[in-house]
């Protein structure tokens, strides 16, 4: 059930360049890959959303990039510190079993697809990851993810780690049954017209609730206005206009 | 203990039990909140900004954060007032056993006219909210709410065609709110809904540009808390008819200092945002607040602070 | 590295060497603030609100405090323009080695007249600023800002009488910020400053009665900053002289925020209260910031989110 | 030098009803008694101004009633954490040697005159302390007074410490040199009034800056209008309008 809870922090550590893992304490019944919490950060308004990157049952982490004032103040909390955290929220990924599927995550929408590539390949998938980075310096995840992918090719634009170019340069595989991406809004969208079949993204948008109460992060679809908190994050590739 | 503390107010006929009520476009059609916990114990809920037809609203980013507050910027979106009618009010009866507070948009007398018509007739909506003070719409809402002359026209002509409670919901956005709320009152307005947003903006360091696609938003939230406790106390001073005051108020304290500047009823906005269980937590805080302060019933302190 | 970054601006032939100004009746008469550090590193800095004659203000309490921010009923307490000339003005220049903002605000326009007729002959004052926007004092001020007319009526009674630049200050309490804006430029104002404080009122639940002893006082603080901004936007699209900009400014990126909003100079108030060393640290924060951003000159960003 | 600085809570206790002392380190130099710091409390705009009540080379100590969300989040901050503190502030209680003085606090108003029992003692005064709590479970300090002073008398108003009265019940003394006193507003009006001799009190008043930029504490004297802060908190009994 999707609620509050005061979750206590068991390790926040930078891994890589302005990127940071928190894991924490808390009641994940019903978490899923894809679904995302939405954390108060002391001192500021609204809260924060951010994407479940693994769990069990004992907690969960995120891995979140340090871009404005919350998530400054996040890389400030120590372990012990107890967060406000609201969760789980979101539809999630769809479930695919024994199929041929791409994960393709840019920067720190890499972190939404770690949970999902191991439940893919729990579920018998062969799973592709391609990951896109800037540079060297910022790339994260990427042993774990070879650990549970059938291949794992990461892409930097400067090629300073694995292929250069874009997180495209990194499919290397072809005639998947499904896509599940996630990163940069050009990304999803250069990815939805270029891959063949179908598949799905995971967006992102200004949220004030996280939780369907104030339409705030309302965007139009082909089956009208929908909400990225509630009815989304994931989107089928052909619900999106394109 | 606490049942020695008496919650309930009165509006214009309509008893609360409490006065706490979820401000509109904060709250959706309840369903949302309803997960959460037993709407019953609220006052009344406020739905969502209701027109006569469907809107998309405004495009994205709608919100932005700012110090102790945020904008917004969704421009009311809805499904249109047949729908909100056959579908929302009607799903709303399997979790809340209330009247609700019908909260009506609009772009032209006509259009609020029709609107409020149709809600009129609906056995649970019990009391309608006029509301002349959108500012995320072009050409409506706000125009009404910032002209005594205009937002006297339409109350005049909404309540012409409503046997439901009237009332109108203002703009904090003026010079003088009193002479807004002055006009309404005359044009039979049965009491005075506010504040609405204060009309604010961000721009995005990066970018350079505004962060909310609609360049402008409202401002909502703690930050606007003093200004609207102004202007509840400068209308419940101006006027005879009740007054529902709202404007930042995120706990039981808050509710307190504005029925003491003067408001018989509160709503509670962008808190449920930021906390689902925002209303929950002040209607169960405000029988020890009013022992610690010595208020035996909450009706007894409106306006106590008016009449100095 | 620091010197990659040129943060000089220009306000009607006067070039300041930042755009931080600290706001007029958060930094007296600069004296309490020069114990703190060295306040050549400012702009410039705004006296403390001067009238005609001596005031004593208003009785206390004239503070009280709000989310993100703070009311003051100060009520102009100042010696009258005489003893500022003879003794603050005369003093400043022992720590403070340029051109002054003269902050002046009256109650009739003859008041205005010879408060800035007597200022505008000083030399070490670089710009008047007209306050037609104090909210903390009856009869005055704020009617001022509040007319079109009337704000137009001062704005050239005063600019027949002085040399200096002649900024007017606006008020934020009222329905058309750019209509006001307009009229001030029409009748010689060399540019506008703006927010003042948006009136507003807290409650001591105890006491039931006002915190403040005026009832009702001005909010400034990080709180107002949206609606600071978004006023300064609508002011600067409108009028073409130079906007000076302030309402909440708490750091390096707020003053990047209000000029990328239109601003050409920046002003700090409250947030010197809370921190006597606020201005020193903005300026200190701003080369990098500026780096951070791609900013080369700040006077580049000016208005960048205006002409979208 | 009156500066800010980063202080660290050594302690924080409880030590009476709704009644707490908090000691910090700090450079020190430049205190006196009769001095107040203004304490920066995270979540709060405006500092929250505080006496003095003791101060050594190591740091200083004050005392707080939990009155508002200010002084509840203070009793809420553990040893080891760092408060952003103004200090110090005022202008200080004068000096007298070999007097016979009387120190009358009410209430919390109590805590700052404790630094002054102390100089003024080691200065070579015969010091009389009076102080009024509301009921036993108010009182604190009392110990503390009686360690340095000639004679410390307690009145509760219920009678349930020392005699019953208010703080003017705890003067038992006559023909004292000066007097100096600190509580509240109508205690100090009372003992102006009263007490035939020379003195001086502490008053308080809603600040914003406290150290004399805001005009945001300024009342009207004998000798025009003065700020509280600044020019204050203490007042010759013959400065006031009372
Ligand atoms: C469903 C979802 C999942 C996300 N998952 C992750 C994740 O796993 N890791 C990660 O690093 N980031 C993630 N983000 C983005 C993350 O929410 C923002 O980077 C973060 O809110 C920025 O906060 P800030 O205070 O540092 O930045 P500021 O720019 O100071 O924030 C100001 C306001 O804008 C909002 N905001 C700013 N950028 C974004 C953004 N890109 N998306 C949504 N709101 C934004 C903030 O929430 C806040 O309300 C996710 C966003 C969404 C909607
Ligand atoms: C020079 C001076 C010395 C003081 N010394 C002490 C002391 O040693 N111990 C002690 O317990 N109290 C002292 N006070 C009073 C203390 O400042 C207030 O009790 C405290 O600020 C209340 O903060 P709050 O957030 O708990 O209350 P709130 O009522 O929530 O505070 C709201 C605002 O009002 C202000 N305020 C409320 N009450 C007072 C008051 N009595 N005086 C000044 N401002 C007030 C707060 O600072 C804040 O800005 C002193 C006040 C002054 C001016
Ligand atoms: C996301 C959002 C949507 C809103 N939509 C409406 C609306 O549809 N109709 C309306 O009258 N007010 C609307 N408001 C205004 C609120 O009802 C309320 O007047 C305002 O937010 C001030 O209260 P608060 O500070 O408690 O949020 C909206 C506010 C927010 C934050
Ligand atoms: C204590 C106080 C006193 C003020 N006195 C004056 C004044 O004398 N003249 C004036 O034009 N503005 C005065 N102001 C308004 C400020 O100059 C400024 O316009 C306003 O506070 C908004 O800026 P801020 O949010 O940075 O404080 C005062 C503000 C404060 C807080
Ligand atoms: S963020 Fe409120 S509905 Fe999505
Ligand atoms: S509090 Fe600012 S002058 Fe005293």
């Amino acid at each position: 059930m999707t609620d509050t809870q005061r979750c206590t922090i068991v390790e926040n550590i930078n891994i890589a360049k302005d990127t940071w893992q928190m894991r924490l304490t808390a009641n994940t019944a019903g978490f899923a890959p894809g679904h995302f919490v939405n954390v108060a950060v002391p001192g500021f308004y609204l809260r924060r959303p951010l994407a479940v990157c693994d769990y069990d049952d004992a907690g969960f982490t995120m891995v979140y990039r340090t871009v404005g004032g919350g998530t400054h103040a996040l890389a400030q909390a120590q372990p012990g510190d107890v967060l406000d955290v609201l969760a789980p929220l979101g539809n999630g990924f769809s479930r695919r079993q024994n199929q041929k599927v791409l994960l393709a995550g840019g920067g720190v929408g890499l972190a939404p697809l770690y949970a999902l590539a191991k439940r893919l390949a729990a579920d018998g998938c062969a799973v592709d990851v391609a990951c896109g980075f800037n540079t060297a310096d910022e790339v994260y995840l990427f042993e774990a993810f070879t650990g549970v992918a059938a291949r794992c090719v990461a892409a930097t634009a400067d090629g300073s780690f694995g292929v250069r170019g874009l997180v495209n340069a990194a499919i290397t595989g072809e005639n998947y049954d499904w896509f599940y991406a996630c990163g940069p809004t050009a990304m999803l969208k250069a990815l939805c017209q270029t891959l063949p079949g179908g598949g799905e993204v995971s967006l992102e948008e200004r949220m004030a609730c996280g939780f369907g109460g104030c339409m705030g992060c309302a965007i139009e679809t082909v089956n009208g206005m929908k909400r990225v908190c509630k009815d989304g994050p994931v989107f089928q590739k052909g619900d999106l206009l394109w | 203990m606490v049942n020695k503390h008496d919650l309930s107010v009165e509006m214009s006929g309509l008893v609360l039990d409490n006065p706490v009520i979820p401000a509109s476009g904060t709250f959706g059609f309840g369903e949302e909140y309803a997960a959460f916990y037993d709407l019953d114990i609220l006052g009344s809920f406020a739905i969502k900004g209701t027109t006569r037809d469907a809107r998309a609203g405004n495009p994205t980013p709608r919100i932005a954060e700012c110090p102790a507050g945020m904008l917004n910027a969704v421009g009311l979106q809805n499904p249109g007032v047949d729908t909100v009618i056959s579908r929302e009010l009607q799903a709303i009866k399997s979790f809340f056993h209330k009247p609700v507070v019908a909260n009506i948009s609009g772009f032209s007398v006509e259009e609020y006219v029709d609107a409020c018509r149709k809600v009129d007739a609906c056995d649970n909506v019990g009391l309608i909210e006029l509301n002349i003070s959108c500012p995320n719409v072009h050409g409506g809402g706000m125009a009404f709410g910032t002209s005594p002359a205009m937002a006297a026209e339409v109350t005049a002509a909404v309540k012409a065609v409503v046997t439901k409670p009237l009332y109108v919901k203002l703009s904090p956005n003026v010079t003088d709110i009193a002479e807004i709320a002055l006009a309404c009152e005359a044009a039979g307005a049965d009491g005075l809904s506010l504040i609405n947003t204060l009309l604010g903006m961000r721009i995005d360091l990066r970018t350079r540009k505004p962060v909310l696609a609609n360049r402008m938003g409202g401002l909502s939230g703690p930050a606007v808390f003093p200004v609207a406790l102004r202007m509840v106390h400068q209308v419940a001073m101006a006027v005879k008819v009740p007054v529902i005051g709202m404007g930042g108020v995120a706990s039981a304290e808050d509710v307190i200092e504005m029925m003491m500047a003067g408001a018989t009823a509160v709503q509670v906005g962008s808190q449920n945002l930021v906390d689902p269980y925002a209303c929950k937590k002040i209607i169960e805080d405000l029988p020890a607040v009013m022992a610690r302060l010595g208020i035996g019933a909450l009706r007894d302190i409106i306006g106590a602070a008016v009449s100095v």
